[in-house]
């Protein structure tokens, strides 16, 4: 069976819209989102208040599919947006759907 | 003082001085929805009052004075402030635009006094807060192809800001004051109140922008003070020669023309002109602007006001 | 028109133009626990004013309505709608139940037209919600052994609406109308403000559930109209013929039965009959009831109750 | 029965039958913000009414308590109640500071009775706050060089609950009845109704405590029942004959004396004396004393302070 | 020392007690919840209200302890439950514990 | 390149600021907080108010960085604060600047 990863973003709230279309345009079937706050090379994000809060965004996908979704959201956001990602390999109980 | 004025300083204090004092980000969000809900009642029930043909001309004066500020506000924060093309236009856009708690500030400030003002003036908010976002967006990036419209559209009309203020105007035109007496409670007689929360956390964020403050130098301190002043005092103008405003509703346009965007712009920029540097335009606007224009800015265009009633008649 | 359903209008404009308007959801979760709470207690004011003695009738002729309610619907579901045994269960219970939300425009509809209502129907909220979720399970699964009703009976009388709804109930029952004064201006005097907050909430859901319905087709349409027109004809019926109800306590008994619940159901249904489709349910009573009785039910059911009187007399 | 009252009993009660009815913790911050800073603008404006120089000595008198009862509680608990020196320490800080939801539930009390009070009681709440906390830092680790004060200092005074008390004290003092009266309706007419809303998460929070009463023994019962007695008895003593308040205003003091905090010392103390278990001292003033003095301490406190006033004169 | 395990679960909120339940049960010693929101097979969970939300829970625990929690959660709840659960190895620092 | 890692640690919301100087002292570039509630060998953490409420965090660093901190906050604060720390190899998209 393939191995399967986790790809993890955290990044800025505004992106959520975006980038859940941009994570399905490039083949991953789903997402999981939670609310974050953190501190990184563009300072502190503090969820104080909208402008200035992070999400954290997991993908359960495979290895191509977590290449090609980091390439696109590095190349397209990186510059302008508070971004880091990172992936590790996962084993997924009934995987046959990914 | 004003108790409201004094949260917002008390807001300051405690964020200076890193207190652990904080409103939850659900908190605010629920006190924005109801500022931004009881202003556009507010307005749609005086609305009702008006012929709409008295307005237009009104309207189209205020739509073209948002086209006007954003671009004078441009080449001098380009070529005096030195920015960079995308900040300079983002913060000219903020400038363009208005802020609705500074409105709300004004008005409370009316009030106190007892100074008449048109109470419609809600529905100026909202056509000033548009036309500065497309303007900036042209000046950053030229007018582009690749530049997403409907996006922008979509931000602008449907972000938090403007719909839930139009939507209050709808709902207190077509409801009237009788109708919307029910609701009044909540979104009126608390007014002044969550109006007090809203700015103790206002002072709070504008403590937290402080710091980069420094970080940019001086130019955005004297410009955060200086443009307001300049635009206040043609919005004054504006309003009682051009547009035949009372006094209270002329000091009302000077403190939107003065006011700068801290929600609907912010949102804007950051996903059309990414590449502007975001602190630089909140530092200004929140840092500076705002602070100055609801304790000293307010009480200046009223001041201006009078003058130019004085000078050139009502 | 009354602006609380504009309220809901306004959600279901925002909701459907996929706007940025939300609520957060622990502020829902306030203002849904500011209702519950009211509501109970206004009820329990009332309650005390009451022999217990002469409610018993009423309450026992209640407690069946919400025994037989989701008896009529279910087979409806299953036969003409083809649903699975489980969704036919769930969607029966749904309906048999009752919509708080509902119930409180229903107040605040006869309160603008000064209509009198007997203000301890807030008991019958409570009486109607429960029975339906039992049936509704046992229509799905049987009497089985495996059910457990532990569960159960901890889910529908500890969850969030019942509980508060009973609490506010008796709070209000054991204070009276004199201990209430000093809570009033928040629990009374802000009642239909929030109820507004309540209903733009209401909306920007409803309009998420909107895209759900052209999957399930026009089945699940016809019956969320005409599943509360009958039950709502019943209801008005039996309040007005068999318990004596006033012409306004006999429109909130045909809006309680005409109504749908979309919260303490769902959530007994999710753990106790996994197996249904909460989008069904959910699609039907919030989708369609939910709107068509704020909007078009409640009038009706006033023309009914009128028309009822006339015929058989109060 | 007072509502509120019957709201903390209806929050134990759903509390102890694990209903699913919890506020959330952003809507706990909320009402708690609101009820400091109604509490410190209430005190702020009487503030404004008295000469600060016949304030001094009862400001010096109610300091010298904060610092003597903690000094009092932690023999017994060492001794008695054997605990560990920590533990002792930080339960004695508890019970030498004060519960602003307990001082906020004697007003309402008093107000019901109408019981005249002096309003600026609340500057107390804040001299009362803090010297146990200091106190409760030396006696768990001595003056040790480690303990690090500027921490220490920073939490007590930058904390929430003397920050917003403080803060609310200083914008009623500058802003004066008149000025205050736009907020009124948010901060003074809500005032009961969050309280109700407060008090049922407390009766919540204190359900879930009464487990951990079990394993901890009856010292703790015991203890969280006397030792209120004792220091209210103390407080009302003092205040009658030493600081010449009012009938109400000694009650008032000899709650704040009897009452145990749960806000500012736990997280001092979480911070500056880890090794102490917060679940002992959080059991003991939540579990025990606060319902202990809402329900019967406050009434027990009237008495006493008229008993008092009859032997002694006021 | 035994290979330690994180398994994460995201579901629906409404399970929350349930699960803590089922986890205590099959012998774990401890849990961490998070809300969360996300899209998957079932469709979008975006935690506007209370039904339609999910939670993140991950356990530590060892590789029998995690496939005996995954087995039981899948055979209990798959069916009927938005569900996915994923494990992967961690180290644990203090792990005596587990 | 160097194997990069993700320390998490589960602990009470209030060591919320005294672990951010922490991780900043002891060289790491930034950490993710998300807000969690869980249970533990200290018993329910349910996030119900303040002072039972917990943090996951999670710092992206070196071995040596993770080792370092993971060190410190047990030494510091394991005794009297819940707290759990485990970690995990990760691959960081355009790792350099760790
Ligand atoms: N070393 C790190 N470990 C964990 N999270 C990080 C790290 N660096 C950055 N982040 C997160 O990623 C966000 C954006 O990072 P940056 O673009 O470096 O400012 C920060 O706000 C943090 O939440
Ligand atoms: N590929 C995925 N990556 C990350 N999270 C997922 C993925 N698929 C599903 N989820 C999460 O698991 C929940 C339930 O999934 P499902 O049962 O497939 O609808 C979703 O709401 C997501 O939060
Ligand atoms: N086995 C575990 N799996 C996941 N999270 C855990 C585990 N044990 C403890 N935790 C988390 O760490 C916190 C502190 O743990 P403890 O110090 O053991 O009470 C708990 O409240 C949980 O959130
Ligand atoms: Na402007
Ligand atoms: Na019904
Ligand atoms: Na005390």
């Amino acid at each position: 069976m393939e191995q399967l990863k986790i790809l993890t973003i955290v990044t800025e709230s505004v992106l959520e819209n975006q980038i859940a279309e941009d994570i399905e345009k490039h083949g991953a079937h789903g997402y999981t989102i939670t609310d974050a706050r953190g501190k990184g090379h563009r300072g502190l994000r503090d969820a104080g208040w909208d402008y200035n809060s992070n999400i954290r965004v997991e993908i359960v996908c495979n290895l191509k599919t977590c290449n090609a979704i980091s390439k696109f959201l590095l190349d397209t956001y990186y510059n302008d947006y508070a971004m880091i990602t990172f992936s590790y390999d996962v084993t997924v109980q009934r995987s046959n759907k990914f | 003082m004003d108790p409201i004025i004094l949260f917002f300083v008390l807001g300051v204090i405690l964020g200076v001085s890193k207190s652990e004092v904080r409103l939850p980000s659900q908190i605010y969000d629920f006190i924005s929805i109801l500022l931004l809900l009881s202003i556009g009642l507010k307005g749609g029930i005086e609305l009702a009052k008006q012929p709409f043909s008295t307005m237009l001309p009104q309207i189209l004066m205020v739509l073209a004075i948002g086209f006007i500020l954003p671009i004078i506000a441009f080449p001098i924060l380009k070529y005096f402030g030195k920015f960079k093309r995308a900040d300079a236009a983002s913060i000219a856009a903020h400038y363009g635009s208005v802020s609705v708690g500074t409105f709300a500030v004004s008005l409370a400030y009316l009030n106190t006094r007892e100074i008449f003002y048109e109470e419609y003036m809600a529905l100026f908010v909202v056509v000033l807060e548009i036309p500065a976002i497309l303007i900036g967006i042209i000046l950053a990036k030229g007018i582009s192809k690749e530049t997403k419209w409907g996006k922008v559209t979509h931000e602008v009309f449907l972000g938090k800001g403007v719909a839930l203020m139009v939507g209050g105007l709808l709902v207190g035109y077509l409801a009237g004051p009788t109708g919307v007496q029910s609701i009044a409670p909540l979104f009126f007689d608390l007014f002044k109140g969550i109006l007090a929360l809203f700015l103790l956390e206002m002072g709070l964020i504008t403590a937290s922008q402080l710091s980069s403050l420094k970080k940019y130098g001086f130019f955005l301190l004297g410009f955060g003070i200086i443009m307001p002043i300049v635009f206040g005092s043609l919005g004054v103008i504006i309003g009682s020669q051009l547009m035949g405003l009372s006094l209270g509703g002329t000091v009302v346009l000077g403190t939107l023309t003065a006011s700068a965007s801290y929600i609907a712009v912010p949102a804007a920029m950051r996903i059309s002109v990414p590449e502007a540097n975001p602190t630089l335009s909140l530092t200004a606007s929140l840092g500076i602007t705002f602070p100055f224009n609801i304790m000293i800015g307010i009480p200046l265009y009223l001041r201006i006001a009078n003058s130019t009633q004085n000078i050139f008649g009502a």
